[in-house]
């Protein structure tokens, strides 16, 4: 009789937490550059997290449960990132998105080791997964992976004895220009012209010249899209000749949209562009512009990306246990034709950094032509 | 009514300290930083303060100073020296170049002292960040170690903020000392009317000088708080936004007013953190409400204050006119 | 040598910029002791406002003229009234702090009821280049220097020869003077205003399809144009045009010979010893009136 | 008796424009000189040059028997030279009290013990003796600011003589003060002179008033000395009359 009751109870009390279990939403926490020199960077990132959740949840959520995410503006800030990441983290998140500037996420990413829970961010830095983290996730290739198969290119392709290289002074910009600086040296390709340039700078004509006056076998540039932009139709105005190379931001559709013809002849490498030869992406970007009304650029993707990841590997473990969630992801390949989210196949290694197929591409007649795929490596 | 007020005045500035001891102590990790924050700015816009709010010197450079006070700190901790040396080195150093930045007080006042301050701020950013070999530039500088203090470690964010807030109290001590002292009376003569003070024999040069040069210190002192606190700097946030913050908080908090530091620090940390439930439109109240509030009170917070207790003496001295007079009245 | 010519063009181009921005900041200083921090904003605002007109059906004709109008409403008319005036009285530094609060609040309110993304903007003057002495320009900076020159020949012209022109003069030099005599301060200052928002409304024009719309481009106008201000002359409408030529051929000619890295410093280091030396600007009066 | 302050052909011009051609005079121990003369005629721009606000573009000045042409006003104030200006001068939001003892903590130890010493630099006493002087008693923690007029005044005086002074040279202290607060002023002035043997210059269109106080009076005209003398005489003078009457 006693036990009975016991049981009844317990029978009550489980129903209850399964119900609870089945109807709570999943909490998901993002810290982003919503505002401040990293604005662009974090609202598309931030338009992409929502993207992909709308879909979930359309058909039904993540293992019946809803996800449900907070934004908060990091202000492009590093010391507003960490209260903004530690205020997270006192929610207790399933997971951590962002932030997408390294600096932010050098600041934050011990905060969320120590608290047990996974950082899926933005950041390119190389340094970012050299620390031995095991809760911090890239969502696009680290400048270590990506500058080495530009240089290659830029050796064996164009075989350019030297090369200017154009940077934009900040974090995401210095980072690849030291990586590439390495890279250059490895191939004995000399740096003739290395050319700071500043976030938002309109005027391009000197920094031109200079590369004018080095007579460089090719140009490297890593801007962000406005500025490459801006650049290319300088290059062209003082008709610069040589092959200009690139990343994801020089060859994008926003950059080709700005500059028009100035763009046409860049070429780059692309590891994640709304323009890659993929059904999948295209969808992506047919949905994202539908919702948005503009194009994305990378940041939009590995927003979208990162909720997916959060979708595979929890349907992996097929619970949703935050402690488990690192280890998890670590070495999982995710495969688009079982999860068309991921957009391309996908494999993490033990660091958090990715493996997938990346692109040569080169801006023709204003449209982005595939020149050379580059196969995930395993 | 005065020694009411004085008893008054006592036991709410008791309630408060008491507060800021007590309430936090449930705080979460969160709550505390932004706390801690808090304490930190307070710190810089004191420094401003002086400068501006007594002495009446114009500073856009404020945080530029802070920045210094926390590569100091960076550079010096991250190497195994104590923050207590990295402390001195930032005072001596932000006092030597704020004393060098007052000489254009000497020759220039008002706005063209603005536009040179703010020019140096942003040269001071261009250091920051294209001297690799000493600020590791861009990158930035990480795991900056928390002190010890006395034998307590501070690592954790409760006792980190003790450290901050016992700073802020070291700190506003020493100001309400400052301010006291014939030099506060010599600033405030000198913000009032340089020329009559300096008919009185106050050499209004050393004393602008060392506005500029104390006010320029404590800055430093916010600094060499803000590296330990945040654990990983930048040269970002010490461009001129955090300049032209610190004058925001002296301006909105009540410009020459001991305590128009801890509001305006209070309204531009806390204000933000209190409308972010407004997601994408907090940046824009904030803007909003700080115009209001300038609008309403150019004369910041206290400034509001200010007026009220003017009123209310106004009213109290016609009061008093008034039963004399009716006395009088009476009598006659 | 032709290298040096080149930059010299470039800068020349990118100063025209500054200079058009520099102007009206000068303006309001004159008459109302106005820094406007948010200069640098008002020229990103009209943009945006042409841009909605235009997503809203309006040609781009149309768009300009009602975007013209929308600006002098609110940053001429809108901006005295409910910003200048209750503050004016308090000096210069809450005003100040004001004008900075307005430009983030209106950087904010175009990000989120607009856009973080840059959009390209559809431009007056027909892209392309035109080569002036073998040296190629693109006829977008010819457009904004012409306009530029138009706008110092027309508001000296204003200034000096007519009886306006003189009525704010008068106010700019000395108010109560102004007021004794007769000239309605009041409605000269309001004047200056709305010059100011036209300008900006027709720089916003220019600009933007070189500097493509986006919420932030005014903070590298505002501040570049700032500091043309201060080493052109603060109180002289032509001194802001020769701050603005002067600091785009400098920062152009520092990134060259100098160091790209530092090449913001050297504008800076200019202001800081014009400011010491000649502190009223290099074409600038000295100031009779302490604020 | 030494003179206290030697004035010899001090000269200034502003851009061709002579507003002192050329004035020597001395002041003795104790005396108060009187200096008078019509709008514009030099006297104040003679004061400043005395006083280091201007540099003189020819001339010396030496208070006892030192040279301090160019001095700034703040190194002669602590040589003991001190001074009232035109306009009214105190400091409004600072309290009576506190006016006067910022007049005064300058002359009182160094840099050092001003700011580590105590917080009136030692000066609460002088201040209030000072107070009761000049009869503001009931003021003294009263914010200058809300004082009336002529109280503004007698405070203004009262600070000259904080960091006590050898020489006070006072612009126009009369200038807009009723008749009974005249009285006070000048017989406070006279009081001090006597007890404390303070030397006076004192500027001043109020005739009666300088006339009445002064032992010396020495009159100015387009930046030149008219005539110097004793009451009676300057009275008398025909040039002096001459000036004032105009042609």
């Amino acid at each position: 009789m006693k036990s009975g009751i016991f049981a009844a109870l317990l029978l009550v009390a489980m129903s209850a937490s399964g119900a609870f279990a089945q109807g709570a939403p999943i909490k998901l926490a993002d810290v982003a550059e919503l505002s401040g020199g990293g604005a662009t960077v974090g609202n598309n990132w931030k338009n992409g997290i929502d993207l992909a959740i709308e879909e979930i949840n359309a058909k039904g959520g993540l293992l019946g449960r809803k996800l449900e995410v907070t934004h908060a503006d990091s202000q492009s800030n590093p010391g507003v990132a960490r209260a903004q990441v530690q205020k997270a983290l006192d929610n207790e998140p399933y997971v951590l998105l962002g932030p997408g500037y390294s600096g932010s996420v050098k600041v934050t990413s011990p905060l969320a080791a120590e608290a047990g829970i996974t950082q899926i961010m933005g950041g390119e830095a190389a340094e970012l997964t050299q620390g031995g983290n095991k809760f911090l996730f890239r969502t696009s290739f680290g400048q270590q992976s990506s500058m080495p198969k530009v240089a290659k290119y830029v050796n064996d392709e164009l075989k350019a004895k030297s090369v200017a290289i154009v940077w934009v002074n900040n974090d995401f910009g210095k980072g690849g220009r030291d990586v590439m600086t390495k890279e250059f040296a490895k191939y004995n390709i000399k740096v003739a012209a290395d050319i700071s340039t500043e976030a938002g700078q309109a005027d391009f004509a000197a920094d031109v010249s200079k590369i004018k006056a080095a007579a460089p076998d090719a140009v490297f540039i890593y801007l962000n899209e406005e500025e490459s932009a801006r650049i290319l139709k300088e290059l062209k105005r003082q008709a610069i000749a040589v092959p200009l190379v690139g990343e994801t931001t020089l060859v994008g559709q926003k950059v080709v949209e700005l500059a028009g013809d100035a763009a046409n002849g860049a070429r780059g490498h692309v590891g994640l562009t709304t323009d890659a030869p993929v059904d999948l992406v295209k969808a992506f970007r047919e949905k994202f512009v539908k919702k948005y009304n503009y194009v994305p650029d990378h940041n939009g993707l590995k927003g979208y990306l990162a909720i997916y990841m959060v979708k595979a590997t929890t349907e992996k473990m097929g619970k949703v246990d935050a402690k488990k969630f690192a280890d998890t992801l670590h070495g999982l390949t995710i495969k688009a034709a079982s999860e068309p989210g991921i957009l391309m196949d996908v494999t993490f290694d033990e660091k958090g950094d990715i493996d997938r197929q990346g692109f040569l591409v080169e801006i023709v007649e204003g449209k982005q032509v595939v020149k050379q795929v580059l196969p995930k490596l395993n | 009514m005065t020694v009411k007020g004085k008893y008054l005045r006592i036991a709410l500035g008791i309630v408060v300290i008491g507060a800021l001891i007590i309430v936090p102590m449930n705080f979460n990790r969160y709550g505390l930083y932004i706390l801690s924050q808090w304490a930190v700015m307070t710190i810089a816009a004191m420094g401003l303060n002086l400068t501006l709010g007594y002495a009446g010197q114009v500073s856009l450079a404020q945080g530029a100073f802070v920045g210094i006070g926390a590569y100091a700190a960076a550079i010096m901790t991250t190497q195994g020296m104590p923050l207590i040396a990295a402390l001195s080195v930032a005072v001596v150093l932000c006092f030597a170049i704020g004393w060098i930045l007052g000489y254009p007080a000497l020759r220039v006042q008002h706005h063209y002292l603005a536009f040179v301050t703010l020019a140096f701020s942003t040269l001071a950013f261009l250091v920051f960040r294209n001297e690799d070999w000493l600020t590791k530039g861009i990158y930035g500088i990480s795991n900056i170690p928390r002190p010890n203090v006395m034998g307590f470690a501070t690592n954790r964010p409760l006792p980190f903020y003790y450290f901050c807030l016992g700073s802020l109290g070291i700190v506003s001590l020493a100001m309400w000392w400052l301010i006291r002292s014939p030099w506060g009376r010599a600033f405030i003569a000198l913000r009032e009317n340089p020329v009559r003070a300096l008919s009185l024999g106050i050499d209004t040069r050393r004393y602008t000088l060392m506005a500029f040069a104390i006010g320029s210190a404590l800055g430093g002192v916010a600094g060499t708080l803000y590296a330990p606190l945040t654990q990983y700097i930048d040269p970002v946030p010490f461009n001129l936004s955090l300049s032209l913050d610190l004058l925001m908080m002296v301006i909105v908090g009540g410009s020459g007013f001991f305590f128009g530091p801890f509001l305006g620090a209070m309204i531009a940390v806390l204000l933000p953190e209190w409308l972010r439930f407004t997601q994408g439109y907090y940046l824009m109240l904030y803007a909003v409400a700080v115009m209001l509030l300038l609008i309403y009170s150019p004369t910041g917070i206290l400034g509001i204050l200010d007026r009220y207790l003017a009123a209310r003496r106004t009213k109290a001295a016609s009061a008093l006119r008034a039963v004399t007079k009716s006395k009088l009245e009476t009598a006659s | 040598m032709s290298n040096l010519l080149d930059l010299l063009v470039a800068g020349l181009a990118t100063g025209a910029i500054y200079a058009l921005v520099a102007v009206g900041f000068t303006l309001l200083w004159q008459t109302s002791q106005t820094i406007n921090f948010a200069q640098g904003e008002f020229v990103m605002l009209p943009a945006f406002l042409m841009l909605a007109l235009m997503h809203a059906g309006a040609p781009f004709w149309l768009a300009i003229i009602l975007g013209i109008l929308l600006s002098l409403l609110l940053l001429g008319l809108g901006f005295k009234l409910l910003l200048v005036d209750p503050m004016l009285r308090h000096g210069v530094l809450p005003l100040a702090i004001a004008t900075m609060a307005l430009a983030i609040g209106m950087k904010e309110a175009v990000k989120q009821f607009f856009s973080a993304e840059a959009s390209p903007f559809p431009s007056i003057v027909p892209a392309g280049d035109i080569s002036i002495l073998g040296r190629v320009v693109s006829l977008q900076s010819l457009g904004v220097l012409a306009l530029a020159i138009a706008v110092v020949i027309g508001l000296t012209a204003l200034l000096n020869r007519t009886s306006i022109g003189h009525q704010m003069q008068a106010t700019a030099q000395n108010p109560t003077v102004a007021r004794i005599i007769g000239v309605p301060v009041e409605r000269m200052i309001l004047l200056t205003f709305l010059i100011n928002a036209f300008l900006v409304a027709l720089a916003s024009l220019l600009i933007t399809p070189i500097y493509l719309a986006k919420f932030s481009s005014g903070e590298v106008l505002g501040q570049a144009a700032f500091i043309a201000a201060i080493v052109g002359g603060f109180n002289q409408v032509r001194g802001a045009i020769a701050g603005g030529l002067l600091i785009g051929v400098v920062d152009n000619l520092a990134a060259a010979y100098v160091s790209t890295q530092y090449r913001a410093a050297v504008p800076l280091v200019l202001l800081i010893v014009i400011i010491l030396f000649r502190p009223q600007g290099l074409l600038g009066r000295p100031e009779e009136r302490t604020v | 008796m030494s003179a206290v302050l030697e004035v010899s052909d001090i000269k200034k011009s502003f851009g061709g424009i002579k507003a002192v051609d050329g004035v020597s005079f001395d002041v003795q121990e104790g005396e108060i000189l009187g200096l008078i003369g019509p709008n514009g005629c030099g006297k104040s721009t003679l004061f400043n040059c005395i006083l280091g606000q201007l540099m003189p573009t020819d001339g010396e000045v030496k208070v006892d028997g030192k040279v301090v042409t160019g001095l700034r006003p703040s190194e002669l104030n602590r040589l003991g030279v001190s001074r009232t200006f035109q306009l009214l001068q105190v400091f409004p939001k600072l309290s009576v009290r506190e006016n006067l003892i910022l007049a005064g903590q300058e002359h009182q130890g160094n840099m050092m013990s001003r700011l580590l010493g105590p917080s009136d630099a030692g000066l609460t006493a002088t201040a209030d003796q000072m107070i009761g002087f000049f009869k503001l008693d009931h003021l003294a923690t009263e914010a200058a600011g809300g004082l009336s007029y002529g109280q503004q005044k007698l405070l203004d005086a009262a600070m000259a003589f904080m960091g006590g002074p050898r020489l006070v040279l006072l612009d126009e202290p009369a200038g807009g003060v009723n008749l009974t607060m005249l009285g006070d002023l000048k017989e406070r002035l006279t009081a001090i002179n006597r007890e404390k043997r303070a030397t006076f210059v004192v500027i001043e269109h109020n005739m009666e008033f300088v006339m009445s106080l002064c032992t010396r009076v020495m009159v100015m005209a387009e930046g030149k000395l008219l005539a110097m003398g004793t009451p009676a005489e300057v009275r008398a003078n025909p040039a002096v009359i001459e000036a004032y009457l105009g042609h």
